[in-house]
């Protein structure tokens, strides 16, 4: 989309710097760590970096998938934690396979985002409002079957008997496994799942007509009904994405932990919605991209990564969150604005 | 049996149940504690739950008092806001007992699970295991109340051993809490490479470092102490060559049956003493896999000090 | 009270490489009306732009009685008695106020106005301002609920209800009838008695003939010809404008081909007269009537937006009832809608994606676009109608109205269709332009049937080879385009019902 | 503004159900609860009501000009706690009066949110990430005074010392001070509070130039800006007053506490723009509105006080608030498009 915007033969000094401004600041923010943190500069710590970050990126192409149609999902961090449960409930109180459980939070995901989009779209809710609901339902929801216990092998159920089930192998392999890389088990399931999500997100939004048709919808909606776009179908659609992606976070979230945790998804979704935001500013696209997003996950990551490895109290790491991304964004905005 | 005013009637006995903090095993396992011995004792229970907001909980006491409850339990919540409702409840004529939070009252019962306690237990074990010295890394997130007197035994068990060296504190709340955990703690242990104790006082923390230790396969190397349990900490610790190596803990239903237990006694005119305290129990990895204790009700079978606590046990309570 | 106020010296303007303006010199005179003429992207709304405060100018000054004057926004020229009315007609209203906070919006913008609102005295001043153009408005409406010509007609009214040194018009005919354009005109006479210097914008030779004092004609970013001496040389101007002389339009009418399209005893309102039309191929049928007569409404029908209140349609033989947009396009029917602000231009998009928008499923392999195939169209479209821009990946909002309006009907035109139907396909678009749509229109419409909807009679003549009169709602007259008696035709547009009855009919309809 | 939108003479069923049927929806809730829960039916359970959304009602009436305005301030809930902190450590550690603490987080609010307008409108942040950012520095922030503990009388400080201040009864007064009304000690100062500033807001929202002005901009800033409105002073002005009423919210919350705690606050930005969302629904005015605003929070307020009479436990509160959120709007919604 971006070389879309500027002309090539005429790119001023002020063209680079919105275009490369930010991935600048992450190159300059990676050598930094590289210096003042020992052992920030390995190949185990990238991969940790990218592992990190793998859930609420995966949840942030989510997001950019909304707002591509100019809509916004605030319902993705409960969904995350809805799959977590679920998965958790499925193989632990009703002792079912790992498939099952994939199965079921994808279908819960799709269908979370099917109510959204027929929310907002058939009965005109607020986009905000319309996922706001949606999101309390879910934190209630999920809490319902266990009586708002975590769910763990062995736990003993409301009944009073004891679940039977556990997380099988192969689920907890998606948390777990690591694939050869150059070096021996290097790469996690969940960085797979991330680079394969986001370049599949990318070339879906950037190469096809199905993308194409979301960036008109998001930009002049009516326009592109009249030119044949069935632009209900594609926000349905659009926030279909959201949900299965918010619950892939969460089944990798679950496999991560290993039992079905008590927990709001607050910070998954505004951490998500943060590398999604960013993600404007990246490339100066000013609009959602998937690029950008994956690279505002990763940026998220790599600056507490490395305040975390220099010792850094976690109260810098909000503050000096916020302060990279008020000052990275004002003067990428600034600059792309001033053209 | 013979049982004292107003107990003979205990149908027209209400008491309330004041919340502060609700969400997770240890708040639910309370909260079945406190079912438990209400339902034993045939009393009518209130819930009123203030969701982590400290002003609504105050307002949630005087509710109570309109209500016309006959006591109140306060679990969590801060000294300052509390105080003065509570108070006001003493006032109204209305028995009041409190756990886990200083409500500055003589006329309330402190009940408690020793934060002291469990700390110390935890970080006696790491030095059984391990010595006097090593390299440590320590969970910890200031202004949250339990964490903060865990942090007190801490400090002092530094000053005691000078051969402990902290080479990294961290920790964070971000929900989920686990998660969030074991990312930073993946960081400090690439940074840090060489610790080989993690104190993180509070069983989500723990299981985030767990995660974070295996994740960077240094669980040969790496022990962790903490406190609190729940199953999953319990199945968490069983992994074969798991690092969790004990944590120290008050059962949270006892603490909620012996919460009900001390109102109880004031209702009936008794009293419980100004202080009750629930005694922590040591839970090792090797407790665990000798006894072959896979979840909590087989933790309380197995180790009866954690299944029940001989305080506020006058003769006439009915036991759940 | 005679006066230069506004004098324009060596007035530049650059957009990156794209010199818009290059050294306008250019005098407004008080009292009387001064009427710039241009091409499409000649740099007309941009000069506006600077005189109003909306962009700054990177060289050249314009004084304003006699004193420099660089307002650096729209609410400092407001100050200084310059008056706008933009191009944009969205640009003139909040949709979401009642109508009475629309006209008052100057009020409550001035700071100098009283804080606290008395909705009564609102109301009652909001009234005045409609009434001197003749508006008879529900005031209590709200303008997102309005048609655009009313939206036009709300912005117009407020402007005029300053006490202006200069007002500026940019093309504020765009959507209006006749009738509303005569009472707008009547208002712009008082205004020069009063001695308010008037910039007047069109593409119009009707409005043109109307109102003009003075003509200036603009080229590529300079003056390259004024009139001011009695007759008026209009023809000389639109020379000036164009560079060259424009050919006088000859239709040929041509036989038409097999019938496509046919509409029986289709109604669009249930208390409405049935509407009977036949389409060829190879025939450009022009339908013309007043504003509001229902001519959108048959093209929303047409093209699956609106069900009809009775009536069939049969496409290529076959019933056709579409129920979306997709529906009629793939069944081979476009329309290329009016107003292409609202209905046609997405603008976050390059002109390339804007024109390939309908057809990327033929475009694309598995799902992905074809690149090549894409940029091979568009490159087509721009040059086959002269679409000013520097390359296919220009932002379609850095176009010119004109040539923001030759992407859309480009876009159309860019596929083969049975039958395309174009409404009001000239909003915006210059003399020479139009005239090129017109050829470029006739030249490809061997293979479908043409329906173009124009409120313009001197359109409909350029264009048709068979002209359909519309009224109330219904078809009230048929012609050959050769030899037409169009006296004939004006009767029957207007005959049927009289314009003041219309406005009442449709606020009528609106409410 | 909104008996501009329905012409009295021709109201029909529909017109009645958008408008009262929200209303309805309270007014029913409410006689439900009088008959089913205990004790629910009393002033001072009414008082009570008012009380427990006094704090998210006056962040909502904040977040409702940010609204109007077309924009979003996602940073009230960190302002509020900020503000919480601030004013403890003012009178705790600098040990100044009460006035000189309340002084202080106005400004700060004020600050905060000329600094969230200037980022939007003159650097062109979109709006969701300059507050996000803010936020996020917030959080950092309130906490490094103090290195993360909250904030008590005597406590001990970084520097080894011992805090000298203390809370000054007159602050604490705005916490803790009720007025006569009928009843002795029947309305606490915070419901003051919010029934004053729910007043103003919505005379100055419907009823003055200045608010009239905001909703042009939020509907049309392009024609507003035309027609000689300064957009981009209303536009600060509006995430000023966001700000100011968050630090109000603040403010009462720290006073109702007696102690700057850091956990506190969580849940103010998610209740109160679910809140100012809901009043969209209100009176069929489906945009942002002072009056709705306030409905909306109490219909929250009256939702989990009848749910916590009636014994549920704290996660069905969730689910019932999101239920209940979802159906009641979509019916607004639906209907008062369809007409
Ligand atoms: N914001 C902008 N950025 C870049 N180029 C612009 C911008 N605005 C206008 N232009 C360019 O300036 C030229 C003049 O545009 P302008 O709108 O002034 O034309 P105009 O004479 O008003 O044409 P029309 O009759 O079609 O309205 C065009 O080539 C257009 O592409
Ligand atoms: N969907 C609709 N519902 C109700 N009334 C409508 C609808 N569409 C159009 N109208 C009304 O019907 C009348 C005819 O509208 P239409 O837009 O078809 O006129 P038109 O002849 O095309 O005029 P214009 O030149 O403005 O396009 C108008 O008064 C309009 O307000
Ligand atoms: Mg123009
Ligand atoms: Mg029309």
């Amino acid at each position: 989309m971006s070389e879309t915007r500027v002309n090539k033969k005429s790119m001023s000094l002020t063209d680079y710097a919105i275009r490369y401004g930010f991935v600048a600041l992450l190159v300059g923010l990676v050598v930094y760590f590289s210096v003042a943190a020992e052992g920030f500069a390995s190949p185990y710590s990238a991969v940790f970096i990218f592992q990190s970050v793998a859930i609420t990126g995966i949840l942030a192409l989510g997001v950019t998938a909304t707002l591509v149609v100019d809509g916004f999902d605030l319902s993705i961090g409960a969904v995350a934690t809805s799959a977590l449960m679920l998965s958790a409930y499925v193989m632990v109180v009703m002792e079912q396979s790992a498939l099952v459980a994939v199965v079921a939070c994808l279908l819960m995901g799709a269908l979370v985002g099917l109510i959204n989009g027929f929310l907002i779209v058939q009965m005109r809710v607020p986009d905000l409002l319309a996922t706001l609901g949606m999101m309390f339902l879910l934190i209630g929801l999920q809490r319902i079957p266990t009586e708002g216990r975590s769910i763990a092998t062995g736990m003993s159920l409301p009944d009073g008997s004891t679940a039977g089930g556990s997380f099988s192998p192969e689920f907890l392999a998606l948390g777990r496994h690591r694939f050869d890389f150059f070096i021996d088990n290097l790469i996690p399931v969940s960085v797979v799942f991330l680079v394969v999500i986001a370049i599949g997100i990318w070339l879906f939004l950037e190469y096809t007509r199905y993308g194409r048709v979301m960036y008109a919808i998001g930009s002049n909606e009516r326009a592109a009904s009249l030119a044949g776009v069935p632009v209900k179908k594609y926000k349905i659609i659009a926030y279909m994405i959201s949900g299965v992606l918010a619950s892939v976070g969460g089944i990798l979230l679950a496999a991560r932990l290993g039992r079905g945790d008590i927990a709001s998804g607050n910070n998954l979704l505004l951490d998500s919605v943060a590398a999604a935001l960013i993600g404007f500013a990246v490339l100066g696209a000013a609009k959602p991209n998937a690029f950008g997003t994956a690279v505002g996950a990763l940026f998220v990551g790599i600056l507490l990564q490395g305040l975390t490895m220099m010792n850094a109290p976690y109260y810098t790491q909000d503050f000096v969150k916020g302060g990279v991304l008020v000052v990275a964004l004002m003067f990428t905005f600034a600059l792309s604005n001033r053209r | 049996a013979d049982m004292p005013a107003p107990f003979d009637n205990p149908g027209e006995v209400k008491i309330a149940l004041v919340r502060y903090l609700s969400t997770g095993d240890f708040f639910q396992a309370y909260l079945s504690g406190v079912e438990r011995q209400s339902e034993a004792l045939g009393v009518d229970l209130r819930v009123l739950d203030s969701r982590q907001d400290a002003a609504l909980q105050a307002d949630m006491v005087d509710q109570a008092i309109a209500l016309g409850v006959d006591g109140i339990i306060v679990q969590h919540g801060l000294t300052e806001s509390m105080q003065a409702a509570v108070q006001r409840a003493v006032d109204a004529g209305i028995k009041v007992v409190a756990f886990d939070v200083n409500v500055e009252n003589p006329a309330v019962p402190q009940i408690e699970q020793s934060d002291r306690d469990l700390a110390r237990l935890a970080l006696e074990q790491a030095i059984a295991d391990n010595g006097e010295s090593w390299k440590a890394g320590y969970v910890y997130v200031p202004g949250i109340a339990p964490l903060d007197r865990r942090n007190e035994t801490w400090v002092e068990f530094k000053e005691r051993y000078p051969g402990i060296d902290e080479k990294a504190q961290f920790g964070t709340l971000d929900n989920p809490i686990a998660n969030s955990n074991a990312n930073q703690a993946r960081s400090v242990l690439s940074a840090n490479p060489d610790i080989t104790v993690m104190f993180a006082p509070y069983d989500e923390f723990a299981k985030g470092v767990k995660i974070a230790v295996d994740e960077a396969g240094m669980s040969e190397q790496v022990s962790i102490y903490s406190a609190d349990v729940s199953t999953s900490d319990i199945a968490a610790m069983r992994e074969p060559n798991s690092a969790w190596k004990a944590t120290a803990a008050t059962n949270p239903a006892v603490v909620g049956e012996v919460s009900v237990r001390a109102l109880a006694m004031m209702l009936a005119g008794e009293n419980p003493g100004a202080s009750v305290v629930v005694p922590p129990t040591l839970i090792t990895q090797k407790d665990l896999l000798e006894k072959d204790i896979k979840n909590m009700e087989e933790l309380s079978e197995k180790l009866p000090q954690f299944a029940h606590a001989p305080v506020a046990v006058p003769e006439w309570m009915p036991l759940p | 009270m005679a006066g230069i106020p506004i004098k324009i010296r060596g007035l530049e303007k650059r957009f990156a490489a794209n010199r818009v303006l290059r050294g306008v010199d250019l005098d407004i005179p008080a009292g009387k009306v001064t009427v710039l003429m241009g091409a499409n992207g000649a740099g007309k709304s941009t000069l506006v732009k600077i005189i109003c405060g909306l962009y700054a100018a990177d060289a050249g000054q314009v004084e304003l009685n006699g004193k420099p004057f660089a307002p650096t926004t729209p609410s400092e020229a407001l100050q200084a008695g310059i008056v706008t009315v933009h191009q944009n007609i969205n640009d003139g209203v909040v949709p979401d106020l009642d109508v009475a906070s629309n006209l008052m919006l100057d009020w409550l913008a001035n700071p100098k106005s009283a804080p606290v609102l008395n909705p009564r005295k609102i109301r009652r001043s909001a009234e005045e301002i409609a009434a001197k153009l003749g508006l008879n408005f529900d005031m209590n409406m709200m303008v997102s609920d309005l048609t655009l010509a009313d939206r036009q007609l709300v912005a117009i009214a407020r402007a005029m209800a300053h006490a202006p040194k200069l007002m500026i018009l940019d093309e504020p005919t765009s959507s209006l009838s006749a009738s509303e354009a005569e009472r707008l005109f009547a208002l712009v006479d008082k205004l020069r008695e009063g001695g308010v210097a008037i910039l007047y914008i069109s593409h119009r030779m009707s409005d043109i003939r109307r109102v003009a004092d003075r003509i200036v004609s603009m080229r590529d970013g300079t003056i390259v010809g004024q009139y001011e001496t009695e007759p008026l040389d209009y023809e000389g101007a639109v020379n000036d404008m164009l560079g060259h002389t424009m050919t006088d339009v000859n239709i040929a009418v041509q036989a038409p081909g097999e019938k496509v399209l046919e509409l029986e005893n289709l109604q669009l309102k249930p208390e409405s007269k049935p509407i009977n039309l036949t389409a060829h191929r190879n025939e450009v049928i022009a339908i013309t009537g007043l504003v509001g007569v229902g001519k959108t409404q048959l093209t929303e029908v047409l093209f699956g937006q609106l069900a009809p209140a009775g009536g069939t349609v049969t496409l290529k033989g076959k019933s056709y009832t579409p129920q979306s947009a997709r529906d009629a396009i793939n069944q081979g029917v476009f329309l290329c809608a009016k107003d292409r602000g609202t209905n046609g231009v997405v603008q976050d998009f390059d002109i390339n994606r804007n024109i390939t928008l309908p057809f990327l499923s033929s475009l694309s392999t598995l799902g992905f676009v074809r690149r090549r195939s894409e940029y091979r169209i568009t490159n087509e479209a721009i040059s086959k109608l002269g679409i000013v821009c520097q390359s296919a990946n220009d932002d379609i909002g850095t176009l010119s109205g004109g040539n923001q309006q030759k992407v859309m009907v480009g876009r159309w035109l860019s596929h083969p269709s049975d039958v395309l139907i174009l409404d009001e396909p000239f909003q915006g678009v210059d003399i020479a332009a139009r005239r090129d749509i017109g050829a470029k229109l006739r030249e490809t419409a061997k293979d479908r049937a043409t329906i173009v909807l124009v409120a313009e009679l001197d359109e409909a003549l350029e264009i048709a080879d068979r002209i359909l009169v519309m009224a109330e709602f219904t078809i009230v007259g048929e012609h050959k385009n050769e030899n037409v008696d169009v006296d004939l035709i004006l009767e029957q547009v207007s005959g049927a019902a009289a314009p003041q009855d219309l406005q009442e009919q449709k606020e009528g309809a609106a409410r």
